[in-house]
């Protein structure tokens, strides 16, 4: 066997230690990675950042534990970029199965910035109805959510006193495994003109391009690069610039090891010919 | 405890699972026999609990006698077990066939079919649509509505049988084949990414989970 | 009689489901539900066909001593040991054994989740070698389908930030939104025609392989 | 138990719009649904009727030529041949599509008195395969070579069941592979194990998602519509040919429906006459009640 059919038959073993380590070596030593910031990330991070402090925001939370590895970096590093800025931040979700996962990241995020809950944020949790929902918190929030998660009226929290509905809001910042994206357009945006960033998870995102180039949503969070990208603008490397190095290794490495099976083939090719044109 | 033991026999598991990568081996042959025993009798509770009380056995104590048809074809579907009489099994199996074939009828149509048409009839010039920068707005470009309806016509085309693929309908159905195979390259290009998270997934649990508590319980 | 009603039966569920689509009046409304959780409950009687199948397969091989024996008793005693755990939890929980906190809660929690994520994640390295293998310019077509991945694969990691990666990112997106997307229409609409007329063949008996 | 799918995630949103209501005798929504039903069930049934006795053209689809190959090459080696039905149910209409394909595929292994080993998902598909298993042996000549039990149940969990056929495929060595029915993302599992052992696999299946996969790791690998048609392929029965002619009618139509929209959408957009009203109403038709 000549170098060039070796190269062309790689044994697939060899493929799997690479690719473990260029996996794991990241995740031991930390390594964060270098982010291209897209445009689409950027233009969510200003959408935030441009809320002047004391501005309500909402995190909507409609996935579920499987979608969990790319959407938890980008709720924390937005929860984290919100309590910066000192906005009230209203935690609500349209799956349940997501309300504990959302709670967990909101309070995690909340210990870090040492803010109050009912004064610099509260969960409301989740109720059923997803359009019928969002149609509701645009005339009064407590129509659907009249007590939050722990079953604490709404009115007795103290930064719940100011809002009422959509129009004391200044963004949704809803995180997207599914449809419900389409319906927070749809619905929110459609009917109340409400500015949306969405987050979504790297299946979801080529989905939600149309409502950004038609200025639907103000900003467009996408897998775990997008996550990455977040992470790097709030000047908080954390996993997912972590988990991106080993993204971006695995996928040179696989790209290199087409190249180089692809120049075994041709070598191999081009010797064949010459030896046909040899006999 | 419940939970240190758990996260070792999960461990444990996992890495079995792994060997396989290397060669079909005893701890691999192990972990799998494992599986489908333990998948195979989690299954009988998950059917029982998902499926035949709230289906079944719930109805039935609030007097919907309904059901009772349906437990008469699962009943006859246990006459496999007597070969003299497994042919009354055929009747809950064409009753499955006919709810299958059924809904892909309507379901397909649809599903399927209408929403595919409507999104495909598009405009393709007009004042509706402007040109605008093809690099920072590739996805709001009205040439991309000429593609999707070109495309798609010759994927259709391409799955056209009755005619032998000569002339027009040829012609069609290559640029169809030529969709399709740039098509299926982008989508496994794209999910890339989503495989590879899974790895980093079940690395992040030996590492953080298991290895790191244990390496803690050592120093302390 | 053997042959002649499961026609019928086939030809009447099937013709039930398309009619009673069309008709929102009471009690058509309904059909398609109440056939489809017959379908389930049906299913959920022919799991002891499966179980018993299974634990006999690896009986039979435990009597007669087969190669690999040791494993099909380690499968056999895995789901009588689980059965069991199953039962007590039903026992402890009203019947509802899978509820949060009971044993067989536990085994899902740590055999049945870390084992499917595994078999899951062993796709990250199946998905390279198989990269690495088929993905040859042998032909027009095979080195378009190649260049489309590669192209797309570095559109998702943007490694360097300048201009180029930037653009390659939002490429690979709208590469998946336009082109792909028109494939995948035209694929999904040949399928939708194809179990038509499939189910159209089964409804009127003109496919009877299932009922051989 | 199946890892989540876009498809079923989201059906969760499908609760938006459902106050109805339900005191009609006539879905008038489904109005477009009922008239494609018509028009496309028409076209089924005059070609079916036009097709007695003729011989019909079917163009070739690779795939299904190489069953036999397949299978004799499995029994020049004196391996058995394995056939996978994915991890449907038998509601599913793919895995209905898949058992048709099992019968010609018996009919083979029968003939070359072959060993054909079955891992099942769903126990209803697994006792109408041992059916239509038993029945081809026996039209084959040969129902003494049927064993039943090589056509058996393994586990209803995704992975569980990808596990054990990985399992199988490594011990029993299989000359040839047929992935043919429902599969989602242990598709890439078997197909890179089968590959291993140096099967040739036929793969086929309508998850579009799964497609690429067994594109690239797969020798011949029918593409949705093409596993439909596969019975009427690999049988030639003239009324069953017929069908997949009625299909073809109502492809070209779906292809006629786009063009006239797309000429309506230019003329509509260069504000020419009543155009743009007629694009604009042509595209509502479609909307889905």
């Amino acid at each position: 066997m000549n170098i060039w059919e070796k190269l062309s038959k790689i044994d697939r073993r060899i493929i799997y230690l690479l690719l473990a380590l260029v996996v794991i070596i990241p995740i031991v030593f930390k390594i964060p990675s270098t982010v291209a910031v897209s445009g689409p990330a950027r233009m969510a991070f200003d959408a935030v950042d441009n809320l002047p402090p004391g501005t309500p925001i909402i995190f909507s939370t409609d996935f579920d534990p499987a979608s969990m590895p790319e959407l938890r970096p980008m709720m924390t590093a937005m929860l984290r970029h919100a309590f910066k800025k000192r906005l009230k931040v209203i935690m609500m979700g349209h799956w349940p199965t997501g309300i504990p996962l959302s709670t967990l990241i909101l309070e995690e995020a909340a210990k870090e910035f040492e803010v109050e809950y009912g004064v610099d944020y509260v969960n409301i949790g989740y109720r059923p109805g997803a359009g019928a929902v969002m149609i509701q918190m645009g005339r009064e929030i407590r129509n659907v959510f009249n007590v939050d998660i722990e079953g604490t009226p709404l009115d007795s929290l103290p930064m719940m006193k100011t809002i009422h509905n959509y129009s004391d809001i200044g963004l949704v910042a809803c995180y997207e495994a599914g449809a419900m994206g389409d319906i927070w357009v749809q619905y929110a945006w459609g009917r109340f003109g409400v500015k949306i960033v969405m987050a979504t998870t790297a299946v979801v995102t080529p989905e939600c391009y149309p409502y950004l180039g038609a200025h639907q949503i103000e900003g467009l969070i996408g897998g775990m690069a997008g996550a990455a990208a977040y992470e790097k603008l709030v000047e908080h490397p954390d996993k997912a610039m972590i988990r991106m190095s080993s993204q971006a290794w695995a996928h040179i490495l696989i790209i290199v090891f087409i190249i180089i099976g692809n120049i075994g083939y041709f070598m191999m090719r081009r010797m064949e010919k010459t030896k046909t044109k040899g006999a | 405890m419940g939970h240190i033991l758990g996260v070792w026999i999960a461990a444990g598991l996992t890495l079995m699972i792994f060997s396989f990568l290397y060669k079909d081996n005893p701890f691999y042959k192990f972990a799998e026999h494992v599986y489908v025993g333990v998948s195979a009798a989690y299954a009988c509770f998950y059917t029982w609990d998902y499926f035949l009380m709230p289906k079944l056995i719930n109805p039935l104590s609030q007097h919907h006698w309904l059901v009772i048809i349906p437990g008469i074809f699962g009943l006859m579907m246990l006459t496999r077990w007597f070969p003299r009489i497994a042919w009354v099994s055929r009747w809950p199996i064409s009753v499955s066939v006919g709810v299958g074939s059924g809904l892909a009828v309507v379901q397909g149509m649809q599903g399927l079919v209408i929403p595919q048409i409507k999104s495909t009839i598009l405009p393709v010039m007009g004042s509706s649509v402007t040109f605008n920068n093809l690099i920072t707005n590739l996805w709001s470009h009205p040439i991309n509505n000429l593609i999707i309806i070109v495309g798609t016509i010759a994927t259709i085309i391409y799955f056209y049988f009755s005619k032998e693929h000569k002339g027009i309908i040829g012609g069609t159905a290559k640029v169809g084949i030529i969709f399709i195979m740039v098509a299926f390259g982008a989508s496994f290009g794209y999910t890339v990414m989503a495989r590879i998270s899974l790895l980093i997934g079940r690395i992040s649990f030996l590492i953080n989970d298991w290895l790191v508590p244990l390496f803690h319980s050592f120093t302390h | 009689m053997k042959r002649q009603i499961p026609l019928l039966l086939t030809f009447l569920t099937g013709v039930a489901i398309i009619i009673s689509f069309f008709i929102p009046h009471k009690p058509f409304n309904q059909v398609q539900d109440t056939l489809l959780d017959w379908f389930i409950i049906i299913s959920g009687f022919a799991l002891l066909l499966g179980i018993y199948s299974l634990l006999r397969k690896h009986i039979i091989h435990i009597q007669k001593k087969d190669a690999g024996w040791g494993y099909s008793l380690i499968l056999n005693s895995f789901f009588v040991g689980v059965f069991i755990v199953g039962i007590i939890s039903a026992v402890q929980f009203k019947g509802m054994s899978l509820t949060p906190g009971s044993s067989l809660y536990y085994v899902y929690d740590y055999m049945v989740i870390p084992l499917s994520a595994t078999m899951f994640s062993l796709l990250a390295f199946f998905i390279a070698s198989a990269a690495y293998r088929a993905f040859r310019a042998r032909k027009l077509n095979a080195t378009l389908l190649l260049i489309a991945a590669v192209v797309v694969m570095l559109g998702r990691v943007p490694i360097v930030d300048n201009a180029f990666f930037k653009f390659l990112g939002q490429f690979s997106d709208w590469f998946m939104l336009i082109p792909q997307m028109a494939a995948k229409r035209g694929i999904l609409i040949g399928i939708a025609l194809g179990s038509f007329a499939m189910s159209l063949r089964i409804i009127l008996g003109i496919e009877r392989t299932y009922l051989q | 138990m199946k890892a989540q799918t876009k498809e079923k995630i989201e059906s969760e949103a499908s609760n938006v719009a459902t106050a109805k209501s339900f005191s009609q005798w006539f879905h008038k929504g489904r109005i477009n649904i009922l008239v494609l039903i018509i028009l496309f069930g028409s076209f089924f049934f005059i070609y079916v009727r036009m097709a007695k006795g003729k011989k019909l053209f079917i163009r070739k689809i690779a795939g299904l030529d190489a069953v036999e190959e397949a299978v004799g090459r499995s029994t020049e080696m004196g391996k058995p041949v394995l056939y996978c039905p994915g991890i449907g149910y038998l509601s599913d209409i793919a895995t209905i599509a898949s058992l048709t394909i099992l019968g010609k595929v018996a009919k083979k292994t029968a003939e070359y008195e072959t060993r054909i080993i079955m891992p099942n998902y769903d126990p209803l598909v697994m006792s109408a395969a041992q059916e239509i298993v038993k029945q081809s042996y026996t039209e084959g000549g040969r129902p003494d070579s049927f064993n039943e039990k090589d056509i058996f149940y393994l586990t209803q969990d995704q992975f569980g069941f990808a596990a054990g056929v990985d399992g199988i495929i490594m011990r029993e060595k299989p000359g040839a592979i047929f992935f043919q029915g429902v599969f989602f993302a242990e598709s890439l599992i078997l197909a890179e194990t089968g590959h291993s052992v140096g099967a040739i696999q036929i793969a086929g299946t309508d998850r579009v998602t799964q497609l690429p996969f067994f594109i690239a790791s797969c020798d011949y690998t029918l593409i949705g519509e093409e596993m439909f048609a596969a019975s009427s392929y690999l049988s030639r029965d003239p009324i069953m040919m017929g069908s997949i002619k009625g299909e073809d009618a109502s492809k070209l139509t779906i292809v006629i429906l786009i063009i006239v929209g797309a000429i309506l959408g230019i003329l509509g957009g260069l504000n020419i006459g009543p155009f743009g009203n007629w694009f604009y109403n042509f595209t509502n038709w479609f909307t889905r009640g």
